[in-house]
C-alpha cells in the first residue's frame, strides 16, 4: 500500500494554466494514492532552470517523473540518466525529441491557435485588420499559437490582414499597454487574438480603457476571461484542457508504475467556448478558475 | 567674499530653472521624433495612454528614489507592489470589508514591509541589495501563498476599478479624461517632492546618502531616519499596488518582479545618482516618461519587438549622454 | 580640584594596534589645552573616545569629578562635549548652513517643516560671528578644503559646547583666518568653555594654550605649562630627541637650464593670465591667502582640469598636457591638498598607495606584479618618512591623518619626477617628520629636480624657498627672492585688481 | 616598533586564514543542514548536479566581481551570455565552422561587447548602471535578430556538448565524473584570482574601485584600464555563453534577462561591497554555491515553490547577516 512519489516539472509555475495543470495533478493524486510536487521556472525561456529543477528531481528519486520540456532537446542527457535509473517519464504539454516518455499528454496549440483564426474570421465578417498579443516570442506555446493563428489566416483568409504580433511576456499590465498602442496605432482594427490568458486579459483591459469596440479571442480560462466572455467584452476564448492534462499525466505515470502499456500520446483536446456554450456540461468540465 | 558668492549664487539659481527646462530635452526629442514618424502618436487618447502606462512604474520609481538618494537601492519594489495589491485583495474580497479599508490595508502592508527592509538594513547592518533581494523573494512567495497562487479579484467591490481608472478631471473637462491614476501619480510625486524638499525626513534623506558617517559624528539616530525612509517607499509601494490592482481589476500574485528594474532605470535616467546625495522626483518622472513614451512609440510605429528593445537600449543610453552633455557644458 | 573632564589610564587597541596605553588627560573650565605628540601618536583616537566615537578599552572618564560613559556622539554632545575632527565629515551635498545644523533644523508649523530661512539666518549669525564670509546655501561640496574647515568650526561653535575638542582645526587654513580662529577661541576661553587643541604648528602652541601634555606611541609622557616650557623642551618630550633646523641656504641656479614655464595660464576666473618658470635645482614657493588660486594653477599645469589657454613647457620642449597622464608622462608630479578625495584609495594597503603611481614600474612582462619588489619598496619609504604603520598590508584609511600623509608623499617620491608640485605637503604633518620632509625636499632640488611648494604657512614658504611666487584672486602679482619679509608676501598677497574690487561694489 | 608590529602582522595572517574558512560556514551550515534533512542530498550525483548548476551563475557572477570592484555594476552580464552562445551557434551551425572557432568566436564576442560598455562608461561617462542596461537591451535583441528568435542547435558539432557535460575527470576516476563545465568553472575562478591579485589590472581593478579620483591624479589612464576590465568581464561572460549552450546543446536567444540579479547577489553574498574596492573570488563561489544549494536542497526535500521563495529570501539574508556578525566579532 505504498504511496508513489511523482515529480512534475512544468514550463511556468504561477500562471493560472499552470495551477490548473497543479490542480488536475493533485486530483489524481489524492484518487490514486500518489504525492505529487509541482516546480516551473519563471518564465518559459528559462531552459537551463529548468534542467536544475528536473536534475534535482531525479537526485530525489522520484518514482516517476512528468515533464513539460521548454526545449525539445536540452533535457535528453537527463532524461537518460531517468531512464538509467529506471524512472518512468510521462511528457506533458510539449513533447520531446526522444523516445523515453512513455507518452505525451498535450494539446494540439497550433491547431487550437487556427480555431481561433477561424472564429476570428466569422466574427468580424472575413475581411479586414487583425493583431495578436502573445506571451512569448520563444516559446514553444507562443510560436506555435502565433504561427497556428497567423498562417491559418494567411492561408484561408486572403481579405484579413494581420498588421501586428506583439508580445507582453503573459503580463496583464504589459499586454494592456500593448494591446493600447496597437489599438491606437490601427484605429480600424476588427479583432485581437490574446494568445494566453494573461496575454487576452491584458487585451480586454486595453480594449475597455480606450472603449473600443473591437472582437476579441482569447485563449484557456480562468474566472477572468469568463467574465469578460459572459459581460461581452471578449468574444470568446479557446480553451485547452489542463486539469485534463495533469490529471492524465499522473494518471499514465501510475499506470506505468503497474507496468500498463500507454498510448503514444494522449489528446486531451481542445474547444472554443462563447457565452452561448460556457454552461455545457463539456466545456464547463474543463474550463478553470 | 560675500561679493563674490552673491552673484555665484545667482548664477546657479539662473542656471538650475534653465537645468530644468533643458532636462526634459531628451523626452521633448522623442516626442517629437515620434509625433513626426506617426500622427496617431500626439492623439489625446494617445497621450493619456502613455501618461496612464507610467502610472504605476512612476510610483514604483518616486519610492526607489527616496532609498536611491540615501545611498541605498530597494529590489523589493516590485514584488512589494503586488504583495499590498493582495492584501488590498484579502481585505476586499475574502474579507469583504469596505473599500477604504482596502486602500489603508494596502498602503500600511507597504509601511510594514519598508519598516521591515528598513530595520534588517540600519540594525544589522545588511547592505541595502541583500536586504531588499531578500524581501523581493519573500514577498514575491508570500503574495503567493496568501492569495493561493489565484488573482483575487475586485468584481465585489465596484468602486476598485475607479481608483485608477475612473476619471475626475473627466467628469469637470470631459475633452481630456485623465484617468485618475495619472492623477495620483502626480500627487505621490508632489508629496514626495515636498517630503524631500521641506521635511526633516528629506534633509536627512539627502544627508544619508551624502555621508552617513558624517550624520552619525552629528550625533543623529541614523537608524530611526534610514528605516522611516524605507518605510515611506513602502507605503508609496502600497499605493502602487493599488493602481495596478485598480487597472487589472484584480491582485496578480504572479507579477512584480522585474519592475525593480525599469522603476530603477526611471530613477537613474533622471539623473539620480545610485551613490546617493542626489536626486529629483521631477527628474525620475521624467525618466519614467522616457521610458513608457519609448515604449508607446516604437509599438505605434509597429517596430518589430526584437528591433524595439535594441533601439530602447540605444536611446537609453543616448538620453542619458545627451544630460551630461548638456550638464558639463553649463 | 574642579577639573571638566578627566581621563584616567585610558587604553584603546585596534586590530594589530595599540594605539593608547595608560593615557592621562584632564581639562579645566576656560583653559585651552594643548595634545601633542608625534603623528599616530594617539592624539585624535584619545579624543575620539571623549566624544563619543569609539569605546575605550580600558580607564575611566570623570565629568564634573563624576565617572561618566560616552556611548555614542549623541551622548556626548548632550554631556556638551563637541568636536572638529581631523577628517572632515561633512555632507558634501547639503548646502554649509544644513552642514551645520543637521540633527537641530529650526522648525515651523508645529515641527513639520524645515525652516529653511531660520536655518539659513542661524548660520549667517554664526559665520558673522567668526568674521567669515560665506553664503549659507553654498554646497559643502564644492568648498575648498579651507572652507569646509571653516564649516567644520562653525558647526562645533553652534553647538555651544562646555568642552571643545580641535583636532587639528588649523591644518588647512592661513594665517588669517587662524588669527580669527584664534579671537574666537579666546572669546569661548572667556566664556568658560574647556578647549582641547591639537595641532602640529609649534608656534601656535605657544599663543593660545596654558597648559601641553605631549603623547608619545599611545602613552602619556607629561602635562606642562606652556608659558615656561621651552618650545624645544615640548619638541624632545614628543620626539624623544631634540631636533636641529637648518637655515635656508638658496642655491645659486640662475645658470640651471628652465624645468618648467608656464605661459599666460587662464581658466575663468581662477586663473588669470599666470606664467612663470622653474629651474633645475630651484625650489619655488607658491603663497597666497586661501582662494587666491594656487591648487588652480596646479591643477591646470598638471592636466587635472582642462584650462582655457596657456601653454607648458617642460625641458624646453612644449608638453601637450591635456590629462595627469601626459603631465605625468611629461616628468610631472603634483601632490594634491585634499589627501582623501584625490590622494588616496583609501580601503587599499600602503604598499599599494605608495605604488600607485608607479604600477608600471612594478609590472614584469605578462602584467604580472613584482610584489616582493613592491614590499621592498614601500619598506624602504616606511623607514625613510617614518610611516607608523603595522605593516605595509595596513589599509590605508586605518593610518592616523599625518601618516597617511606622508603615504602621499611617498608616492610621488617613488614616482621620481623631474618636476614635483607639492601642494600642502606638510598638512598634518608633525615637526619631527616635518623637518625631514624639508631636508627631503632640499635634497630632491639638490639632485636637480625642480620643485614648486604651496603652503599657507608663511614659516614654511620662506624656510623652503628659493623664489616666491605670489598670487591674488588668480593672478600672479609678483616674485621675490628667498628669504624676503612676510610682510612683502602679504603685500603682494592682498594687491587686489581695483577694477574687480568695484565690480563686486556695484554688484 | 619592530616588536610591537611583528606578532601583530602574525595576528593578522592567522584571522586571515581564520576569516576564509569562516566564511564558508554559511554555505556549511545550509550543506549540513539539507544532509540531515535528505539522504538524497548528499549523493554523489546530487552534488554534481549542484555544482553543474552553480556553473553558469558562477562564471557570470565572476564576471559581474571584476566589474563591481572597480565600483561600476554590470546588467548586462546574463543576455551578453546569450548572445556569446547565439554567435556559438552562428559559427558551428550556420557557417558550420569547426568548433574551436566557435568557441573562440564566443569569447571574442563577450570581450568585444565589453569593449563598448567600457568605452561608454569611460570616454562618454554614461554610469555603468545606464551603459549596461543600454547594452543589456540591445543584447537581448540582436540576440532575437540574429537567431531569428528561434534557438539554434549544434547537433552538426558533436563535441560541442562536451564542454559542459562530457567529463575530463570522470575519464580518469570514473567514480566522481565531475562534468567540464564545473571544472571550467574553478577555472575561470583560477585565473580571475591570479588576475586580480597578481596582475596591474587586477591592481587597477581595486585602485578604480577605492579611489578613482586619486588614481587619475597618479598620472594612470583610468580609462584604458576601465575599459579593459570590462572587456575582461565580457570575455568571462563568452566562457557562460559557452557553457549554457553547451548544456542545452543549443543557443536559447530569450534566455539571459533576470540572470544579472542571480550573479549578482551571488557577488554581493561573497561579501563584495557594491561600493567598490572590495571583493574576492573566493567569496563570489561562495556566494554562488550557497545560491544553488539553496534551490535543490529545498526541491529535494520537495518544499512546495512558493515556499522555496520565502525561504529562499530569509536564507539569503541570514547567510550575509551571520558573515557580518562573523566579521564584527573577529
Ligand atoms: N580604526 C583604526 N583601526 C586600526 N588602527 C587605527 C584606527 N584608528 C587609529 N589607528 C591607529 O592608532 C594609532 C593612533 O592614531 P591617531 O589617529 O590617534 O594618531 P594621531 O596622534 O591623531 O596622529 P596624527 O597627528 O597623524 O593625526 C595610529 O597608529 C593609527 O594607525
Ligand atoms: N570644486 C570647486 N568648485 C567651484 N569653485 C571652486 C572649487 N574649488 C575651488 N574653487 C574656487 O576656486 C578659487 C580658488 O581655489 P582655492 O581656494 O583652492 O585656491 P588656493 O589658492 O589653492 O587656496 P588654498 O589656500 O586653499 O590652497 C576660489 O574662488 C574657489 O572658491
Ligand atoms: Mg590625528
Ligand atoms: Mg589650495
Amino acid at each position: 500500500q505504498e504511496s508513489y512519489d511523482i515529480a512534475l516539472i512544468s514550463k511556468g509555475f504561477q500562471h493560472q494554466f499552470w495551477q490548473a495543470v497543479k490542480a488536475g495533478a493533485d486530483k489524481a493524486a489524492a484518487e490514486f494514492g500518489a504525492t505529487v510536487t509541482f516546480e516551473g521556472p519563471e518564465t518559459e525561456s528559462q531552459v537551463d532552470r529548468q534542467m536544475d529543477m528536473l536534475a534535482a528531481a531525479l537526485s530525489r528519486k522520484p518514482d516517476a517523473i512528468g515533464f513539460a520540456a521548454l526545449d525539445s532537446q536540452a533535457a535528453t542527457p537527463l532524461l537518460q540518466q531517468a531512464k538509467d535509473a529506471g524512472i518512468p517519464v510521462i511528457a506533458f504539454d510539449s513533447g520531446v525529441e526522444s523516445d523515453i516518455p512513455l507518452t505525451t499528454a498535450t494539446t494540439d496549440n497550433v491547431a487550437a491557435a487556427a480555431l481561433a483564426a477561424d472564429k476570428m474570421a466569422e466574427l468580424i465578417g472575413g475581411e479586414g485588420k487583425v493583431a495578436v498579443v502573445a506571451h512569448d516570442q520563444t516559446s514553444r506555446t507562443g510560436i506555435d499559437r502565433v504561427d497556428g493563428f497567423v498562417n491559418r489566416i494567411k492561408e484561408a483568409y486572403p481579405k484579413i490582414e494581420v498588421v501586428s504580433v506583439q508580445y507582453g511576456g503573459g503580463d496583464q499590465l504589459q499586454s494592456t499597454e500593448i494591446t493600447k498602442s496597437i489599438l491606437l496605432a490601427n484605429p480600424d482594427l476588427k479583432g485581437i487574438f490574446g494568445a494566453n490568458e494573461g496575454s487576452a486579459i491584458g487585451v480586454v483591459n486595453g480594449k475597455t480603457e480606450l472603449g473600443s469596440a473591437i472582437v476579441v479571442i482569447g485563449f484557456d480560462s480562468g474566472a477572468a476571461q469568463k467574465g469578460f466572455i459572459e459581460s461581452g467584452a471578449m468574444a470568446g476564448a479557446i480553451t485547452q484542457n489542463p486539469v485534463g492534462i495533469g490529471y492524465e499525466t499522473v494518471k499514465a505515470a501510475i499506470s506505468a508504475l503497474k507496468g500498463e502499456t500507454l498510448p503514444p500520446v494522449i489528446d486531451t483536446g481542445f474547444y472554443y467556448y462563447d457565452k452561448a456554450t460556457m454552461a455545457n456540461p463539456e466545456i464547463a468540465a474543463v474550463l478553470y478558475d | 567674499m560675500t561679493d563674490t558668492a552673491l552673484p555665484a549664487k545667482r548664477g546657479i539659481r539662473i542656471s538650475g530653472a534653465f537645468h530644468r527646462l533643458l532636462a526634459f530635452s531628451g523626452l521633448i526629442a522623442l516626442v517629437v521624433v515620434f509625433s513626426l514618424a506617426s500622427p496617431n502618436f500626439m492623439q489625446t487618447q494617445n497621450v493619456l495612454a502613455i501618461l496612464q502606462a507610467t502610472s504605476v512604474n512612476g510610483v514604483l520609481a518616486i519610492a526607489a528614489t527616496l532609498v536611491i538618494i540615501t545611498g541605498g537601492i530597494d529590489l523589493s519594489v516590485g514584488t512589494l507592489m503586488t504583495f499590498c495589491a493582495v492584501i488590498a485583495g484579502v481585505v476586499l474580497t475574502y474579507l469583504g470589508l469596505p473599500l477604504p479599508l482596502g486602500v489603508l490595508g494596502a498602503i500600511l502592508a507597504g509601511t510594514c514591509s519598508g519598516l521591515v527592509s528598513g530595520t534588517i538594513i540600519a540594525k544589522l547592518k545588511v547592505p541595502p541589495f541583500i536586504a531588499t533581494l531578500g524581501m523581493m523573494l519573500i514577498l514575491k512567495g508570500l503574495s503567493l501563498v496568501i492569495s493561493g497562487t489565484k488573482p483575487i479579484y475586485f468584481n465585489d467591490t465596484p468602486g476598485f476599478t475607479q481608483i485608477a481608472q475612473g476619471s475626475l478631471v473627466g467628469a469637470v473637462i470631459p475633452a481630456i479624461p485623465v484617468p485618475n491614476g495619472v492623477l495620483i501619480l502626480f500627487l505621490v510625486a508632489g508629496l514626495a517632492a515636498f517630503v524631500l524638499g521641506k521635511t526633516a525626513l528629506g534633509r536627512y534623506t539627502f544627508a544619508l546618502g551624502s555621508n552617513e558617517e558624517a550624520v552619525r559624528l552629528s550625533g543623529v539616530n541614523i537608524d530611526r531616519w534610514k528605516i522611516a525612509v524605507y518605510a515611506t517607499a513602502g507605503g508609496i509601494c502600497g499605493v502602487a499596488g493599488l493602481l495596478i490592482a485598480s487597472r487589472l481589476n484584480s491582485a496578480q500574485p504572479a507579477l512584480g518582479q522585474g519592475y525593480e528594474l525599469d522603476a530603477i532605470a526611471a530613477v537613474v535616467i533622471g539623473g539620480t545618482s545610485l551613490s546617493g546625495g542626489r536626486g529629483t522626483v521631477v527628474g525620475t518622472l521624467i525618466g519614467a516618461l522616457i521610458i513608457s513614451v519609448l515604449a508607446n512609440g516604437l509599438r505605434i510605429l509597429s517596430v518589430p519587438q526584437e528591433w524595439q528593445t535594441v533601439v530602447t537600449g540605444c536611446i537609453i543610453i543616448l538620453a542619458v549622454y545627451a544630460d551630461i552633455l548638456r550638464r558639463r557644458t553649463l | 580640584m574642579g577639573a571638566l573632564i578627566e581621563l584616567i589610564g585610558i587604553g584603546k587597541s585596534f586590530p594589530g594596534v595599540r594605539a593608547l596605553h595608560n593615557v592621562n588627560f584632564d581639562l579645566q573650565a576656560g583653559e585651552v589645552h594643548a595634545l601633542m605628540g608625534e603623528n599616530g601618536a594617539g592624539k585624535s583616537t584619545l579624543m575620539k573616545i571623549l566624544s563619543g566615537v569609539y569605546r575605550r578599552d580600558a580607564g575611566e572618564i570623570r565629568l564634573d569629578g563624576k565617572p561618566v560613559e560616552i556611548a555614542s556622539p549623541r551622548q556626548a554632545q548632550e554631556m556638551g562635549i563637541g568636536i572638529i575632527h581631523q577628517e572632515l565629515a561633512l555632507m558634501r551635498d547639503l548646502t554649509a548652513a544644513q552642514n551645520i545644523f543637521i540633527g537641530r533644523e529650526p522648525r515651523r508649523l508645529g515641527g513639520l517643516l524645515l525652516d529653511e530661512g531660520a536655518l539659513n539666518r542661524a548660520a549667517q549669525a554664526i559665520f558673522d560671528s567668526m568674521n567669515l564670509k560665506l553664503a549659507p546655501t553654498v554646497p559643502v561640496g564644492s568648498l575648498t578644503v579651507a572652507k569646509q574647515q571653516m564649516v567644520e568650526i562653525a558647526k562645533a561653535l553652534s553647538y555651544r559646547s562646555r568642552v571643545l575638542i580641535m583636532d587639528e582645526p588649523t591644518a588647512a587654513l592661513n594665517d588669517i583666518e587662524i588669527a580669527e580662529l584664534f579671537v574666537i577661541i579666546n572669546r569661548l576661553k572667556a566664556e568658560g568653555v574647556g578647549i582641547v587643541y591639537i595641532s602640529h604648528k609649534m608656534d601656535e602652541i605657544k599663543r593660545i594654550s596654558d597648559r601641553v601634555t605631549v603623547m608619545r606611541d599611545g602613552e602619556y609622557v607629561g602635562t606642562v605649562p606652556a608659558a615656561t616650557t621651552s618650545m624645544e623642551t615640548i619638541i624632545s618630550m614628543m620626539v624623544g630627541r631634540t631636533l636641529t633646523s637648518e637655515a635656508l641656504t638658496v642655491p645659486n641656479t640662475s645658470t640651471a637650464p628652465v624645468a618648467l614655464e608656464v605661459r599666460n595660464l587662464n581658466r575663468g576666473r581662477d586663473i588669470r593670465d599666470v606664467s612663470f618658470s622653474v629651474r633645475k635645482g630651484e625650489i619655488l614657493g607658491l603663497a597666497g591667502l586661501m582662494g587666491a588660486g594656487r591648487t588652480e594653477v596646479a591643477r591646470a599645469i598638471f592636466g587635472a582640469d582642462p584650462r582655457d589657454s596657456g601653454e607648458i613647457w617642460v625641458n624646453g620642449k612644449r608638453a601637450g598636457i591635456s590629462t595627469p597622464g601626459d603631465a605625468v608622462h611629461a616628468g610631472i608630479g603634483y601632490l594634491s591638498e585634499d589627501r582623501k578625495h584625490f590622494g588616496l584609495a583609501t580601503t587599499m594597503n600602503v604598499r599599494d598607495n605608495i605604488a600607485l603611481a608607479s604600477i608600471a614600474r612594478f609590472t614584469r612582462p605578462g602584467g604580472l606584479l613584482d610584489d616582493g619588489a613592491m614590499h621592498q619598496m614601500a619598506q624602504r619609504y616606511i623607514g625613510q618618512l617614518a610611516i607608523k604603520t603595522p605593516s605595509d598590508m595596513q589599509e590605508a584609511r586605518l593610518l592616523s591623518g599625518g601618516n597617511q600623509q606622508k603615504v602621499v608623499i611617498a608616492k610621488w617620491l617613488l614616482r621620481d619626477c623631474d618636476i614635483l608640485i607639492f601642494d600642502e605637503p606638510t598638512r598634518g604633518i608633525d615637526v619631527g617628520a616635518k623637518s625631514e620632509i624639508y631636508k627631503l625636499l632640499n635634497a630632491l632640488a639638490a639632485e636637480g629636480k625642480a620643485i614648486i611648494v604651496i603652503s599657507s604657512e608663511l614659516p614654511e614658504v620662506l624656510r623652503l624657498s628659493h623664489r616666491i611666487a605670489v598670487m591674488c584672486e588668480g593672478r600672479l602679482t609678483g616674485t621675490l627672492p628667498g628669504g624676503a619679509s612676510q610682510e612683502d608676501i602679504m603685500r603682494l598677497a592682498t594687491q587686489r585688481q581695483s577694477t574687480v574690487a568695484e565690480v563686486a561694489h556695484a554688484g
